[in-house]
């Protein structure tokens, strides 16, 4: 099974509309590759699940600048003032989630949990609409489980079968995406064969990964 | 008889898995699915004490001891496999990763429900990872003896208390191969040498008797 | 900060009637170093929460066997018949969890949640007494956190900092246990020096434990 | 006066940590802190885009890309730290194991309540990992100048939306120290050369004296 494809192929696989995780955090971990590809096909009206909307030239936020999604589910915009723009304008729908809310939903998705509860948010807008559940007389906020159609991660070291290995504080969203979407495709700083990763490195096992992508700065 | 019996289940079960497909094999007769793949197929087994790419036994005087199977048993991993934690091994189960789980039965019935982990009073190990495994795979395959003892196991309903409700898809016998659906239970084939009454006489179920009832090929 | 200690040092901190968290799987990942001192000491009227309560002669089944605990909670009792004798008896109370319910228990413990949605468990005894969610139509089970006094883990190789890397399948419930409770020792198989082990081998941060034992095997 | 008020706030707040402190500091004056630590005192900091053990800024043409901290510039690791996902990073931060953090604020009141995300129509920034924070560390300490042009951040009650109700401990501005208690708000501490007359003007909020009130040592 080659899971090796190039990145033509990976961007048949995404479609106008979609919703798609994308790793890294202020751009550290994205996978840029993927960025380059949906900004040439001109894939648009995406639903982005991201931590940040990095910077108006790097990271996912050259798809904000490029007007190329519709909703965006991130727990910070400040670092690229498009988005805020935008959301202002009335362009691109923001919903805002506290960082460790956000992954925590994400990885419920991925981990086929119903939600969680989190004393995070109460009290503050966050909880707004939300249902809130006492446990021991402390009170909580359900929060709901994220997917996504696709997740776009990034890896550092990537062996044929999909096993990735992130470095350093590459790491933050990507494990978490790579459960939690229906076709997972990593871009790859470096390919090697199977078998050249330890198995207890590696961070995303292969069976999680379904496309790989080499060429990832 | 008993053991060509769980022979032809595994082989059966085993023309059921596709390649490439993440598969948890419970232990017992479960474990000798993987001896039997059809040619071609190489699927990737599932441990949930914690990796992926679970291979045979090591050789004798290579075990190593910090790495055991569910069962406790020293194993090996193969090249391109992955080790990980409780929490995320059993994330992988329930989220829907594994494509099929193959268990043995000491109950189904025509619903799906499954009894497999305790008998009140008698046998109490506990559930280990069955309820996650039966909730949360995309397929979940029975592979067990028609009746014990003459006495069936494929009820109208269930009386041992549940593993999990609803869950079962495939129920495979060494006399037959039962699809769990909508309708209730349909017999799609029956063993070699096996016949239909035999079939009905074991089963308290209600069959549907489909209508490209064919022979099994193991 | 030295956090190295005596096995002797470590069983000053376990005392009569609390409630531990211990490592393992089948005994594999369990620090042995720690039930030996347990047994020794002769500390008792334990509260275990474990994934299994191991064998007769191995892991912490041999609490078991020296009836050292009050109540155990635990996936799977089945490989230790001593375990079942005493549940029958009513000299042992045993709570039995669905092994990722109780993985997932532990790490909400941990990770500072207030519990989660699960439908493992849906139509079965399981559910019984608990609080039942419906999200979207699809009915789950809400379990609850779970935490403990001290957990006793067991590292493959620990720097002095505390620092641990869990060898192949020795890591099962050892990482989610090292988050949940208020005191952390770790059984060391290594102990290396600070800076040894490279910060992304790293599976559990050397902040959450605050004891080393050497001479784990 | 602005960077020397900065300068004392830092400095106050560096007494407040204790060896072997987890510590996450927010970005701007918070970071601040980790350069005054009182000598013989080493904390940890936790950097919550995933890793302990965060270290100063790279040597110039030594950056690490992979490497940044929670304000995405190059930093270090030191020896002894550990990366880890956002999931676990969060997980620290609720679950407790992070023994303090320092933040700003735009506004605070008498019951704890801190506003520091966002300003409805001007600034919606989104609030990253500050709720998480300010839920989950053990102690929250917020470090910020007095007042925002005369007009008071200290209040009787917080206008901006919240970003955490009742979790706020500590305030140090460059005027005051103020302990947030059951009763309200305690002014424990007054800056050198400020007096209470002024610190009473630039507060909204009622300050309780404490019976041992003392000039603030930096």
């Amino acid at each position: 099974m080659n899971k090796i494809i190039t990145i033509d192929q990976a961007m048949e696989k995404i479609e106008d509309g979609m919703t798609i995780m994308i790793g890294g955090f202020m751009g550290v971990g994205t996978p840029e590759i993927f960025i380059d590809g949906m900004l040439e096909k001109g894939v648009k009206d995406l639903t982005v699940i991201c931590n940040d909307t990095g910077f108006v030239d790097k990271g996912l936020g050259r798809l904000v600048v490029a007007k190329r999604l519709k909703k965006v589910i991130a727990s910070h915009i400040g670092t690229n003032p498009e988005t805020g723009r935008q959301m202002n304008s009335g362009e691109l729908e923001v919903e805002l989630v506290p960082q460790g809310t956000l992954a925590e939903r994400v990885r419920c998705g991925g981990y086929g949990l119903g939600g969680f509860l989190t004393a995070t948010g109460i009290g503050t807008e966050v909880e707004k609409d939300k249902q809130k559940i006492k446990v021991e007389d402390k009170e909580y906020i359900l929060e709901l489980p994220l997917r996504a159609d696709i997740a776009l991660i990034r890896g550092s070291v990537v062996d044929k079968s999909g096993n990735v290995f992130y470095n350093a504080s590459t790491r933050n969203f990507n494990p978490i995406m790579a459960m939690a979407a229906d076709l997972v495709m990593v871009g790859a700083k470096e390919v090697v064969e199977v078998g050249e990763l330890d198995p207890n490195h590696v961070m995303t096992p292969g069976i999680l990964v379904e496309y790989i992508v080499g060429g990832e700065k | 008889m008993s053991m060509d019996a769980k022979e032809i289940i595994a082989r059966r079960i085993a023309k059921e898995l596709k390649d490439g497909d993440i598969v948890n094999l419970g232990i017992g007769l479960p474990t000798m699915v993987a001896n039997y793949l059809p040619e071609g197929v190489r699927v990737v087994l599932q441990s949930e004490n914690g990796f992926v790419g679970l291979g045979g036994a090591p050789d004798s005087g290579k075990e190593d001891q910090d790495l055991v199977n569910a069962g406790g048993q020293c194993v090996t991993i193969n090249a391109g496999g992955a080790f990980f934690d409780s929490a995320m091994s059993f994330g992988i189960i329930r989220g829907g990763h594994v494509d099929a789980t193959v268990l043995g039965a000491l109950e189904v019935d025509e619903t799906g429900n499954l009894a497999n982990y305790m008998i009140p009073g008698k046998m109490v190990p506990g559930m280990g990872g069955a309820m996650d495994l039966v909730s949360g795979a995309k397929r979940v395959i029975i592979g067990m003896i028609h009746s014990a003892k003459g006495s069936p196991k494929i009820l109208k309903r269930c009386n041992l208390p549940l593993t999990a409700a609803g869950q079962v898809n495939l129920i495979v016998t060494e006399k037959a191969v039962i699809d769990v659906t909508e309708e209730g239970l349909v017999l799609k084939e029956i063993g070699q040498g096996v016949s239909l009454e035999d079939i009905l006489k074991d089963t308290e179920a209600n069959l549907i008797i489909s209508e490209e009832l064919k022979i099994m090929e193991i």
